[in-house]
């Protein structure tokens, strides 16, 4: 249940941005982690791409594209906001944020499969 | 507890990342899409500089974007400050700077 | 505020002419304590919800402590949580907020609280103060009145948020504050964004120093709950943007 | 009864009240006060956000040239007053407006409207003969205090908020104050607080109105300290009405509440229960009249109405094109529109509504008192306006003289010193404040209900001699059932009930002075209207009312008015000035 006062469009971006980029900065040592197999023990950085290659962790990557996509549309907003004179199209560029989003990952994952 | 150099650090290498991620987005795009495999994308990266400074570059914004994103949450979710709070950030900036410069390595050097 | 359940309690009042009720959940407590009570309130065609928790004092419980003053939207002192979210209650008709015959009211969020539905707003004011939100005069009552044009794009903005009654509605809407109970948050930042843009205010590096701390604007996340939840349709969002703006080009050397 | 434990407590400077008074005092003390002085403000609400100042829209007067000049803002403000005021206050009045609105702007940091060139925009009231009135949009007040409060809060000034004044304290000959007693509201314990000066800028209100629009926390409490120290009080009977108050129901605080002058001057138009224009029958500006005139107006359609389905009477702007309205008068479409009414195309139901209190404490033009030690400005002091106040000199008088007492008490503690009260006084105001402890609980707004009534019904808008006799026995007898309800003393902390019985309790002391001053003016002049004395009287022979409280005796006498600048028929204008300056009045 979100709370009363933050029942709006902007709150709601807000809160994206802020699980994605938390999201992220979780995934980033991982990611960190097994693209340095590839200099510690190149072997288990094949079977990993193996084990990359089934639909779960697929549709897991795409998680990952589409937070990334989210956080990085949602950052974009927010220089635009912060650096740019501000205009009332905030709500929009919002929304817009978030179907870009989709557009990008969506695009990603159909080529991939 | 965010002052202007911090806030400044952040706004900055996401800046800076944008177009980094952009790139990358678009690599993995057409890498998958023409069906090239790790060890095929490896071979292009593998001794490159260009790449070497592309992902060095990714690695230390997003180190220090990521560090100062997370002392935020931290702050803002436990009311952690002051001292406790620095070392978080110094820790989270040093352990990902770390990490990444070793992927780096392993991507792009050897 | 530490929720500890409901009391209820007979309605000892007898309803005079309308036989239709409200059941109204008002906050009860003094410090970090309380709980909710629900009264039993008539309804009427011209009612506020300042009205509703007048009539629970007036007739039913007599030890019920709220604030208000002008009771027309002009002192900000009414400001209380209904149905969870920030309002001035002198300006809220019982109709707008009225779901399924059932009106929850709290005191403001973010504040401490005295009693009942009674926030100690000074934690606001000082910030304020804090944030420079004070006018440090250039001329004085021997010099002429400035000559400024109404036109002049600086008035243009600071006149945008001039009508703040400081009802502490945005502070209590902001998460940022909620969380990070020092930053000074939107209304004093707004106040400070509007002497920065006063041509009337000559050192405006020193209105920027003071939002420049720790405390600062930099802290927004850019929720938008003040500009969403402003009964006087200010834009404290727009104003704080302002200043980071300002702070980014002053970081760069730029002129203030 | 027990005795209540006191805090005592001291201070230099004491200022009751942050309105446009209580607020400028401290500026003022702070500044010219010795370094070192201590100043304390004290005050029933919260710093700035109570009182009537900061609902101020209309705006200030002050002569700034372009034609405008000093003598004229004096003559209006004489004439307006019918005679009545204090000449050489009115004349300070008028006089210092100029320094203030340059202090306000340059040194408090207000922003006023501008005209295109920049200069200060400027228009006419109603009884005004020069675009005078200085204003931020129709929100002069908030802009005004707001800036004042954060001046004030900045500096090192001690603040007690939520400090209810029940009793001013003198010394044991009576003839100089020792402190002010008080309830602090939020633990419900009583402070004494001694000071060398108190300036008292508790603004008056005129509360016991069926229809008013002052702030909720004004209730005469400063006139009936002042009375029952034994301070003279002129003018009580002079209560201004506003004729448009909105009328929203017997169970809305928003009925009352001021619908803005501007509307009539736009072309507003007022309509009788047949929806007939009426304002023509009572004077030729029809609702472009004065405010006294206009309510006297709506108040005799309404009794000849005399329907209690259908009390008020309406204002109609519809004609002038709804969305014109609604850009010209955004606040007052967007506050009718939160109760219910549209302004912009409908009709809104409207009453006269008591609005100001001309009567006050008798001072001089520094504020000072007949008992040392204590200055009273603000809508608290009487005197400037005489029997009617000009639109826009409600704020500036506040402002001026508030201002004047913060300068006055710093200079005179210098030679001042702190004063030991009357202990047997102290202890009499907190058994006053007790007593309702010891009587059984019982509800407090019925009696308020009961007393608006019967003050509007009897010491109204309309007067007789015989109305306002039963208006002073109902008053007599609400005051007796008051003695005997209670309140529940198990909790004092922040305890309403026992601020509103204690606000009923001034409210009665100073119901009963306004009826009886109401009595001793056999003529009309200004806002005082005597259906049986329709005549103003001989100007040349004009006396104001004195009202002294000795013990439970209380005197009312007829005192000569001094014309000390400016006699009746004369003026202090040069020859051959034009009667007004303002295109169309
Ligand atoms: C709706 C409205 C519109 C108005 N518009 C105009 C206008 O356009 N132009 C104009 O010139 N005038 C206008 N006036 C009149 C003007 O507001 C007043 O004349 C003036 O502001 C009075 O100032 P003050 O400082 O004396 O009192 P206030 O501003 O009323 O302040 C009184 C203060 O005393 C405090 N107080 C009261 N009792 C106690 C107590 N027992 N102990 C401690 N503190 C106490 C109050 O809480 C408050 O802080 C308007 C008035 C109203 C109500
Ligand atoms: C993989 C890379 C990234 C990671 C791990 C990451 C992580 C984070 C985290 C944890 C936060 C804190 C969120 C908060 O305060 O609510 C954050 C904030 C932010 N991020 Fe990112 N981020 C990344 C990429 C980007 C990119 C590419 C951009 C810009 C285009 C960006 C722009 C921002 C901005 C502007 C904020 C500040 C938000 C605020 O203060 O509310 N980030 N990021
Ligand atoms: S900005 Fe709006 S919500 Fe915030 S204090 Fe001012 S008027 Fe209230
Ligand atoms: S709600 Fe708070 S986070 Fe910023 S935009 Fe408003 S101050
Ligand atoms: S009571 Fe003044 S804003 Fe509501």
């Amino acid at each position: 249940m979100i709370r009363p006062h933050r029942r709006h469009p902007l709150w709601l971006a807000y809160m994206l941005h802020r699980l994605s980029g938390l999201a992220l900065a979780l995934f980033l040592p991982a990611h960190f982690w097994v693209l340095s197999l590839a200099l510690t023990d190149p072997d288990q950085l094949d079977q990993f791409l193996i084990f990359a290659d089934n639909p779960l962790v697929k549709f897991a990557e795409f998680g990952l594209v589409f937070l990334l996509a989210v956080h990085f549309f949602g950052g974009l907003r927010l220089l635009a906001l912060e650096f740019l004179p501000w205009s009332q199209r905030q709500k929009s560029l919002a929304a817009g944020a978030i179907a870009g989003a989709l557009l990008i990952s969506g695009t990603f994952l159909l080529r991939a499969v | 507890m965010l002052g202007i150099r911090l806030y400044m650090a952040q706004r900055l290498s996401a800046m800076m990342m944008g177009p980094l991620v952009l790139g990358h987005l678009a690599v993995m795009i057409y890498a998958i899409q023409g069906g090239l495999s790790s060890a095929e994308i490896l071979g292009r990266t593998k001794g490159s500089i260009p790449w070497f400074l592309f992902y060095g570059a990714f690695v230390l914004a997003v180190s220090v974007h990521a560090a100062i994103g997370l002392r935020v949450i931290l702050h803002e979710v436990t009311g952690l400050k002051g001292r406790l709070l620095e070392a978080f950030t110094w820790a989270v900036m040093l352990g990902l700077t770390v990490m990444g410069a070793r992927a780096v390595l392993a991507v792009t050097l050897l | 505020m530490r929720y500890t359940g409901f009391r209820k309690r007979a309605n000892r009042c007898a309803v005079s002419g309308n036989d239709k009720t409200m059941e109204v959940s008002v906050w009860r407590g003094s410090g970090g304590q309380g709980a909710y009570e629900i009264f039993q309130v008539p309804a009427q065609d011209n009612q506020t919800v300042l009205d509703v928790v007048s009539y629970i004092q007036q007739e039913i419980d007599p030890s019920l402590t709220y604030r208000y003053a002008c009771r027309v939207g002009m002192c900000g002192s009414c400001a209380m949580m209904v149905n969870g979210q920030p309002r001035w209650t002198c300006r809220t008709h019982v109709k707008k907020v009225l779901t399924a015959g059932r009106l929850t009211v709290a005191p403001l969020r973010n504040l401490p609280v005295i009693r009942d539905l009674a926030a100690d707003m000074d934690p606001f004011f000082e910030k304020w103060v804090k944030a420079g939100g004070v006018h440090k005069p250039g001329r004085s009552r021997d010099d002429a009145i400035q000559q400024v044009s109404p036109e002049d794009p600086g008035r243009v903005e600071a006149n945008k948020a001039i009508e703040c009654i400081n009802c502490a509605v945005c502070y209590a809407a902001c998460d940022t504050v909620a969380g990070s109970p020092d930053y000074l948050g939107p209304a004093a930042l707004q106040r400070a964004w509007t002497l920065y843009n006063d041509v009337k205010v000559t050192d405006r590096a020193a209105v920027l120093a003071s939002v420049t701390g720790p405390e600062g604007c930099t802290n927004c996340h850019s929720q938008g709950s003040c500009t969403r939840f402003c009964p006087n349709e200010l834009d404290p969002l727009g104003s704080v943007a302002g200043l980071k703006r300002a702070l980014a080009r002053s970081f760069f050397g730029g002129k203030g | 009864m027990t005795r209540f434990e006191i805090e005592r407590d001291e201070t230099d400077i004491l200022i009751l009240g942050s309105g446009g008074a209580g607020l400028f005092a401290a500026l003022h003390a702070a500044q010219s006060a010795a370094p070192g002085t201590r100043i304390t403000l004290a005050v029933k609400g919260l710093i700035g956000k109570c009182g009537c100042t900061r609902m101020v829209q209309g705006g200030y007067n002050v002569a700034l040239g372009g034609g405008d000049t000093v003598e004229r803002h004096f003559m209006d403000t004489i004439n307006g007053g019918k005679w009545l005021p204090n000449q050489d206050m009115a004349w300070r009045l008028c006089e210092q407006a100029v320094v203030r609105i340059r202090e306000l702007e340059n040194e408090v940091g207000c922003f006023f409207d501008r005209n295109p060139d920049g200069t200060l925009h400027q228009k006419a009231f109603a009884g005004q003969t020069a675009d005078r009135t200085v204003h931020k949009g129709d929100l002069t007040g908030i802009e005004i205090i707001s800036r004042l409060m954060e001046q004030v809060l900045a500096r090192p000034v001690r603040k007690l908020q939520e400090h209810r004044a029940v009793g001013l304290v003198p010394t044991k000959d009576g003839a100089s104050l020792a402190g002010v007693l008080f309830i602090d509201m939020r633990t419900g314990r009583f402070r004494f607080v001694r000071a060398k000066a108190v300036m008292m800028g508790t603004g008056g209100g005129p509360t016991m109105y069926k229809y008013h629009t002052p702030s909720g926390d004004k209730t005469m409490d400063g006139l009936a300290m002042a009375l029952r120290v034994g301070l003279p009080l002129r003018d009580m009977e002079m209560v201004q009405f506003h004729p448009t108050g909105l009328l929203a129901g017997d169970y809305t605080r928003m009925t009352g509440t001021v619908l803005e002058e501007g509307l009539r001057g736009a072309g507003g138009q007022l309509l009788n229960a047949r929806g007939e224009r009426f304002m023509f029958d009572y004077d030729k500006r029809g609702e472009r009249a004065t405010r006294d005139v206009v309510s006297r107006g709506i108040y005799a359609e309404m009794r000849k109405n005399n329907d209690p389905t259908q009390v008020g009477m309406f204002i109609s702007m519809g004609h002038l094109g709804p969305d014109n309205v609604r850009r010209k008068f955004a606040g007052m479409v967007k506050r009718c529109a939160d109760s219910g009414f549209d302004l912009a195309a409908g009709k809104v139901e409207v009453v006269p509504t008591a609005h100001y209190f001309m009567g006050g404490v008798v001072v001089d033009p520094d504020t000072r008192t007949e008992m040392e030690g204590l200055y009273v400005a603000g809508e608290d002091a009487g005197g400037a306006h005489g029997s009617n106040r000009l639109g826009g000199n409600g704020v500036a008088n506040s402002t001026v003289f508030g201002g004047i007492a913060g300068d006055v008490m710093a200079a005179d503690i210098r030679r001042m010193s702190l004063r030991d009260p009357d202990e047997t006084v102290l202890q009499a105001e907190i058994a006053r404040a007790c007593h309702p402890f010891s009587k059984k609980a019982d509800k407090i707004q019925p009696l308020r209900n009961k007393l608006q009534e019967a003050m509007w019904e009897d010491v109204g808008v309309m007067r007789t001699g015989a109305g306002m006799q039963r208006g002073v026995k109902r008053v007599a007898g609400i005051r007796a059932e008051l003695m005997e309800a209670g309140v529940d003393p198990s909790n004092l902390a922040f305890n309403l009930t026992w601020h509103d019985w204690l606000n009923m309790a001034s409210l009665v002391e100073v119901s009963e002075v306004i009826a009886r001053a109401g009595q001793v003016r056999e003529n009309s002049r200004g806002a005082h209207f005597r259906e049986d004395f329709p005549e103003s009287g001989d100007l040349e022979s004009s006396y104001f009312t004195l009202a002294r409280k000795r013990g439970d005796d209380l005197t009312l006498t007829r005192e000569q008015v001094q014309f000390t600048i400016v006699r009746p028929g004369e003026t202090v204008l040069p020859a051959h000035e034009p009667e007004t300056l303002v295109a169309t009045q």
